[in-house]
């Protein structure tokens, strides 16, 4: 391996696991070319230390945070796989198989609760290795798959995914690269809207309320045109208190007779129930309204 | 990375804040050594005030520090966002509306005789402000009590020309006639006024 | 009173809302009658975004709407605002979040499969909860596992429109095309490679 290439891989394996120096991972016993002049692997009691340890000790809590690194056996294969710029689609799996299996037997050593899911991928992997290993009998079809077939897709798939979370993660996010704006109002209004109502309710209401009245009062008959009502109320709010209005600016000549006889009635019903007094001095003088009382 | 000018950080500061920075907190955005003076900071906050002089927002110093806020005269079209959605009214409100609308000139004692119930003062209110009854006179009794009568907005609301287009009461009570005119489905009328609150309905 | 210019009615609601905006949702700030058109809106908008060209803030439209934000370079300065790191999410989180917004609706049993590891139900709470993902049903198989899928929330947080605005996916190369050139049946080179240091794979 050049030395490019080993700085290559060392970027790659600090992408993958930003964690942890890469070197601390690095543990495989039978590692025979221990690397030189790089940068320390471990500060031990202050001191770099450049070399790997013979007897290969390695601090629970460091294995700990290096499974911590890993999101599971496909992480980690495919870390494998990176540190030593291998193709994922032609996977040395005989190697591979060992370099993984001594990190899970490492682990099993410190009794580190291993995860179901390593353990099945070494399952796995022992699995691929023995059908390569074997003499493939003739297929009916003629070509076998690659026994790898199905790891590589895997290995595929989750690579493109941890890619697209690397994506995701990248993208602009709200609170960190890019703010929200927001701004007071001078003075906030809040706008009430009023209800709607629908003029079927209001009938319907009435016809109510006056069904329930017809059991406290049993005659109630009352047939009044409601022009009549109306015109009454119109009266009425023409009439300024203490202030006499000339009775004929009651009426309006545009509305013809009909408008007429409908106003004099209301002006009979306001008497009736006094709610105006009728003014007049002496015969044929002005007629003057005013409201009672 | 180039530095941009400084009304225009101060700009985003202040819209990003959501609230009032001072003139302080501005300063203190800059790293040591590239810090603006106060000065300067007054002066991008003056820059920005004329930026805005046409626009919607305005730049002011309040108690606790200076803020972007939205002006005053928007506020026809941005009180809009916060618009409530509308309640509806309750049984109570809609008989007493109904009685002032068919039997005006009226008294709240009247509406309460008829409904058997007291008429809440809001109810009243709720009407008066919406314009749809106002008080027309005063009953010449005891206590001298206000007279109702409804409105032309009331008219104009439930789009009738004038009050004689509301149909009779004997007509109402004609509930074959009523539904074939008014092409209400009955059942369902009748289902949504059991709904109705009927807390005040002492019958 | 006199209306001021659409866009700058458009800037003061953007503002004022604090949030993403429909352009429908503008056009009802205004009363029936003198409602702008959805051309007018967006070049409105548009006027804005001209507007805003040298400065610190932008206008964007994600998932929801139209806002207005701060510019992702005016974040060394804004950022200074909040003592409180912007959070920042777990691989594992992020991988689940990946495989939901490119394979949604996806179950939690079909992340593990592609992840090869459990995912843990305090994540799938924490994506729920931040209204990043929500279950869009359940799929017809045993145990009728919930599927999920993303929200506008997520993509208004990620400063997008829609999905298809995601980063692509990396292809999947073919190993059948590898294959037919490669001898790995041969046992022989298997054993030699066994034998061999791991670290002169390189050379």
């Amino acid at each position: 391996m050049s030395e490019a290439q080993r700085q290559a891989t060392t970027t790659d394996a600090a992408e993958t696991t930003p964690e942890l120096h890469p070197d601390v991972v690095h543990m495989n016993p039978h590692e025979e070319h221990p690397r030189q002049a790089e940068m320390p692997f471990a500060i031990v009691q202050g001191a770099p230390v450049t070399q790997i340890p013979q007897d290969l000790y390695i601090p629970p809590d460091a294995l700990e945070v290096f499974l911590e690194a890993f999101e599971g056996p496909l992480d980690l294969l495919l870390y494998l796989i990176k540190r030593q710029n291998l193709d994922i689609l032609d996977i040395p799996i005989a190697d591979i198989t060992r370099q993984y299996m001594s990190y899970i037997e490492l682990m099993k050593d410190l009794r580190l609760e291993l995860a179901g899911e390593y353990l099945l991928m070494a399952a796995v992997l022992a699995e691929i290795k023995s059908r390569m290993l074997l003499p493939r009998p003739p297929s009916e079809e003629g070509e076998e798959e690659d026994p790898r077939a199905e790891l590589v897709r895997r290995l595929q798939e989750y690579e493109r995914f941890k890619k697209a979370a690397a994506d995701i993660d990248d993208l602009p996010r709200v609170g960190r690269d890019i703010h929200l704006v927001g701004t007071e109002l001078a003075e906030r209004k809040v706008l009430r809207l009023q209800p709607q109502v629908d003029l079927q309710e209001l009938l319907l209401a009435f016809r109510d309320v006056m069904s329930r009245a017809d059991m406290f009062s049993s005659h109630q008959v009352e047939r009044e045109p409601l022009s009549v009502r109306e015109r009454m109320s119109q009266v009425l709010s023409l009439l300024r208190p203490g202030n006499f209005t000339p009775f004929e600016t009651l009426f309006d000549p545009a509305e013809g007779r009909p408008g007429a006889v409908v106003t004099f009635l209301a002006v009979l019903e306001l008497l009736k129930e006094t709610l105006i007094d009728l003014v007049q001095n002496e015969p044929f003088a002005p007629i003057h309204v005013k409201a009672a009382g | 990375m180039e530095t941009p000018p400084l009304k225009f950080i101060v700009e985003a500061a202040l819209l990003a804040a959501g609230g009032p920075l001072k003139v302080e907190q501005m300063i203190e955005l800059f790293e040591e050594g590239r810090r603006p003076s106060k000065q300067d900071v007054h002066k991008a906050l003056h820059d920005l005030g004329e930026d805005y002089a046409e626009r919607g927002i305005e730049i002011r110093e309040v108690a606790s520090g200076w803020r972007i806020q939205v002006r005053e005269r928007m506020g026809n079209w941005v009180a809009r966002l916060w618009e409530e959605k509308p309640s509806r009214y309750s049984r109570a409100l809609l008989e007493t509306l109904a009685l002032i609308a068919y039997r005006q000139p009226i008294t709240r004692g009247e509406i309460e005789d008829v409904r058997g119930v007291t008429v809440s003062s809001s109810i009243i209110k709720t009407l008066l402000e919406r314009d749809w009854v106002r008080v027309v006179g005063h009953r010449d009794v005891p206590g001298r009590p206000a007279m109702y009568a409804t409105t032309r907005q009331f008219l104009d609301y439930f789009n009738l020309k004038a009050l004689d287009e509301l149909p009779s009461l004997a007509e109402l009570r004609d509930l074959d006639a009523l539904t074939a005119q008014l092409d209400f489905g009955l059942p369902s009328a009748e289902a949504e006024a059991e709904d109705e609150p009927v807390a005040d309905e002492g019958a």
